[in-house]
């Protein structure tokens, strides 16, 4: 990545670290439940709560249905908390984005719990950028999910920011590591 | 064989310069002068564009940011005595839109790209004349604007409908101002942290913060400091969140919140800013034993001059605040006593009421479709089916 | 209207002409079914048949099922060979735009009967022109329909010719004329 | 109380750029180095984007107008054996496509508006990447081209892929040539009256023209004047046209036209043009007297390496040749003998062959769906539903 790029996010990130801290700083809250993701690494604006405790009482009832075989459904466990066209019907995968689109270097994170082992893990909520709606497989999950005042937990955002362009194509689902 | 020719560009950037002068007057103006007797047939019907009457409290706007192509989004303007479809308006990517309270003008935030999904990237404000349904001027954002799901507290005017307020999230937090008299940029005002506009006054508004509090802002059109007042968490933004889609009365001055569980919080519009002055739930035990909770998306709505609020309620667990509505329950914003309970025959996302005093309630569904009722009778009035792909937001004047 | 403006139409009125003065000396067919109308007038580049005699046989089909009340239905008897979102039901009528829109100061002609009298009319099939689709009551005629290497009897093509802006927004159908 | 402060803006025109650059890389590259240790996650994932391998002969691009939202289409890349969708490309308004004989490039036709319907008109030819999905240029097209429902001879390549033909309509007739290896706009020809473009010859192309007769074109590249030879009619255009979607193949230079009451007019690609060499019918008199006739869009396609020729069929009166299929019939192109009648069971607009040696046939519903079949022992493969709004047409590799 070019040092020009680095800059750019660099500045990204400093916004949004500075409107954490600022806030958070009253009550702690966003502490404890969000985190806002760039590239593979966390941002050292929130530090994660490990243990998963809150978002493992969220996520419970959608594990109780999901499934771990089939990312073209609602139930991929992944999905706890996702809003919007599934990037696996449009020629793309949970972390993978279609031809021609971006994955957003920025994202939120949620938990979903594997079924298969019954084990919490961090997702990346990612959208794939710079082509308009795939239009294929709409789902809506909101387990967790929350108003847009809580940006690193709403999912109505297009989390695109720092992408070459902000057209919402899909949804995706990275796995980023156990909660 | 006859020799052909290569041809310049018959219509160039001139060509489409006077095309648009041509429209002006060809349907009616062109005469038949210099034709052939035989090429002229009687002509019994003019061909003209249909002009709207000034606004109607009754009419409804409805935004629908076209979930399958959100680059094509519209919004519709629709008669609720009918109801019928009046006309639309081309928006751009997840647009917002606001009504002048003078009733002259619509503001549409919207965003283009200059080949649709992709090149340069504007961010405008769009004027609409509300009789032509036609853009009359644009002015430019330059720090851009929120792209989200359309939500209403995006975009919002000041009390006195002077100044645009348009929230932006880049992701840093801001409020691009707008001067909307003289259709010029004033400038971006940082609020770390914070969202939503819900304009307080003159030159001032209030936004949401993730600790459950409200910030105040008060800015000076001229380019002095705003000044920036924190304000006390009025509910756990944890174990209870409140909605965005607030009810907030220019009229009246009064502000309702109402959270995933039900709890609402009543405000004032002071000076100062946004004050809460009072809390109570929309249900009761039973109700809550039944599950009964607010959910959708504009799931709220105030008839000023009868303090009544409207509110989208359907059966189910935590977390399923976006779920649309069964029935729309009725309250007595004074007594904070249900009036009644209306069945939705399709749930709905959003709700809007017109302000004046044969007030119609409006109930959007997910499938596309608008239901009007008799505001005070709960009578139905009618349906209007396959209202584009995925309206999601209701306008009414004066609200 | 002013003169310029004048000249541009005149220009595409006068391309027209050649076009059908230099194919139609041959055999003549369009001379005697189509024509195209700019504003109000019949451009003198094709006599019309006035006697009605080719498209009454085409028109009958459609008329036998025509109604005359309603224009926001497909079976609205001047809409026998109409293609598109009907004016009607977008905040327009049979020959208006709704808000906003342009009819196209050109058209091509069809012919349809009016169940009531009985009679055949000439009817021009105009766009309103300047939005995106209106999307709503679509109807499809095709009676006397032909390919679009005879445009004047065509359906598919945006007929917008002449219209500040090209974008198709519904289809009308005024009434101009008796067959 | 805080004070607050006017932000200029964080993303301008250079911010943009920025902003592409560093989408290269991100998802990939970024280290960890710097954070403190409990703010980084083990990673298990890469986030990538799909590259597609080489163009296969059994995908199928399927090009949709969107006709509630003109201006939002789309092309969708189909992998026949599945079926499903690889990936897709947004196009402007009512968009065409062609594929390079060398299957490297993706050329689309379209036209956009500065904002999204309204604003200065922009026709372009777009180049695409075929493994990408990204566009990698475009040339202008500064005389426009033909705005109409989406039909496959509006754009073609010379049978050398060399030059870009686009029909125009404006409404006078043109037909604008680009070169496309060197990406330049050569010029437009006036063919006046005539329509649509069939490639002959590398720097040759035929059209049909309203007397039933077609005109044949030969241009220079270098700016000579083009020589236009007029044909003598070959079907009768007022009693059983043409329909405008024929069967042209580059490769053994045959060429199919069939009329709306069944009549097939066989072609041959000729140094001196399109040469009508046959003519013979689709239906016997028992078909014939139980309605059956060709109908739909796209009603025709052909099978270059076996000589077989497919064709949309219903049963209907005069004037139903927009009507679906609802049976594909398969001739033998040599014989002229119907081989099979596949029935369909959703009506089909539109039909394509693959151009390989396991041929697959496609059929587009009005339903948007596309079914695919084994083109030799025609059993059904599988159905994708949901294919976008309005799909219309069908490419592959190799016509």
């Amino acid at each position: 990545m070019s040092t020009v790029a680095m800059r750019v996010l660099d500045r990204v990130a400093e916004r949004m670290s500075r409107l954490a801290a600022q806030r958070t700083s009253r009550r702690g809250l966003l502490a404890r439940i969000g985190a806002l993701v760039v590239g593979g690494a966390v941002l050292p604006l929130l530090p994660v709560d490990r243990s998963g405790r809150i978002q493992r009482a969220r996520a419970q009832a959608f594990a109780e249905t999901a499934q771990t075989t089939d990312p073209t459904q609602c139930n991929y466990w992944r999905y706890c908390a996702i809003d919007g066209y599934m990037c696996s019907c449009c020629g793309g995968g949970p972390s993978t984005c279609p031809p021609g689109t971006y994955p957003s270097p920025s994202s939120w994170v949620g938990t979903c719990i594997n079924p298969d082992d019954g084990q919490a893990y961090l997702i990346a909520y990612r959208d794939c950028c710079g082509k308009d709606s795939c239009g294929q497989c709409a789902c809506l999950a909101t387990e967790g999910e929350m108003p847009v005042y809580r940006p690193q937990l709403n999912n109505d955002i297009v989390w695109c920011f720092g992408a070459p362009n902000m057209v919402y194509h899909c949804s995706s689902a990275a796995l980023i590591g156990k909660a | 064989m006859i020799r052909g020719r290569w041809t310049p560009p018959l219509f160039g950037v001139a060509g489409f310069a006077l095309a648009l002068q041509l429209s002006q007057g060809i349907a009616q103006e062109r005469g038949t002068e210099g034709l052939p007797p035989e090429a002229v047939l009687e002509v019994s019907e003019e061909h003209t564009t249909a002009v709207l009457p000034e606004m109607d409290p009754h009419w409804v706007y409805v935004l629908d940011p076209v979930f399958p192509h959100l680059i094509a989004s519209k919004i519709y303007v629709v008669d609720g005595d009918g109801p019928r479809i009046l006309g639309m308006m081309n928006t751009g990517y997840v647009p917002n839109l606001a009504v002048a309270p003078d009733r002259n003008t619509l503001f549409v935030a919207e965003t283009y790209y200059a080949r649709g999904t992709r090149g340069a990237r504007t961010d405008v404000i769009t004027y609409y004349d509300p009789r032509t349904l036609e853009p009359t001027g644009e002015t430019v954002l330059p720090r851009g604007r929120f792209l989200v799901v359309p939500k209403k507290p995006n975009l919002a005017l000041t009390t006195d409908g002077r100044y645009l307020l348009s929230f932006n999230m880049e992701p840093a937090t801001t409020v691009s101002v707008v001067d909307v008299r003289e259709r010029r940029y004033v400038g971006d005002i940082e609020v770390p942290g914070c969202a939503l506009v819900f304009p307080t006054g003159p030159t001032s508004f209030s936004m949401l913060c993730p600790d459950g509090s409200l910030v105040h802002v008060r800015f000076d059109p001229e380019g002095g400091e705003p000044e920036i007042v924190d304000g006390e968490p009025f509910f756990d933004s944890e174990a209870d969140p409140v909605f965005e889609h607030a009810a907030v009365s220019r009229t009246d001055g009064r502000v309702f919140f109402v959270s995933y569980e039900g709890r609402v919080y009543e405000g004032a519009l002071q000076p100062e800013g946004l004050d809460i002055v009072a809390s109570w739930s929309l249900v009761n035990e039973e109700d809550r034993a039944q599950g009964w909770r607010p959910g959708g998306w504009q799931l709220l709505a105030y008839h000023a001059p009868s303090d009544r609020l409207f509110v989208l309620m359907h059966r189910g667990g935590p977390w399923t605040h976006k779920q649309p509505g069964e029935e729309v329950w009725v309250f007595d914003a004074n007594t904070r006593r249900r009036l009644a309970r209306v069945p939705l025959a399709h749930p709905a996302l959003s709700l809007a009421v017109s302000q004046d005093d044969s007030p119609l309630l409006f109930a959007l569904s997910e499938a596309a479709s608008l239901t009007v009722f008799d505001a005070v009778s709960f009578e139905e009035k009618g349906t209007l089916e396959g209202l584009g792909d995925s309206p999601f937001l209701l306008y009414v004047a004066d609200e």
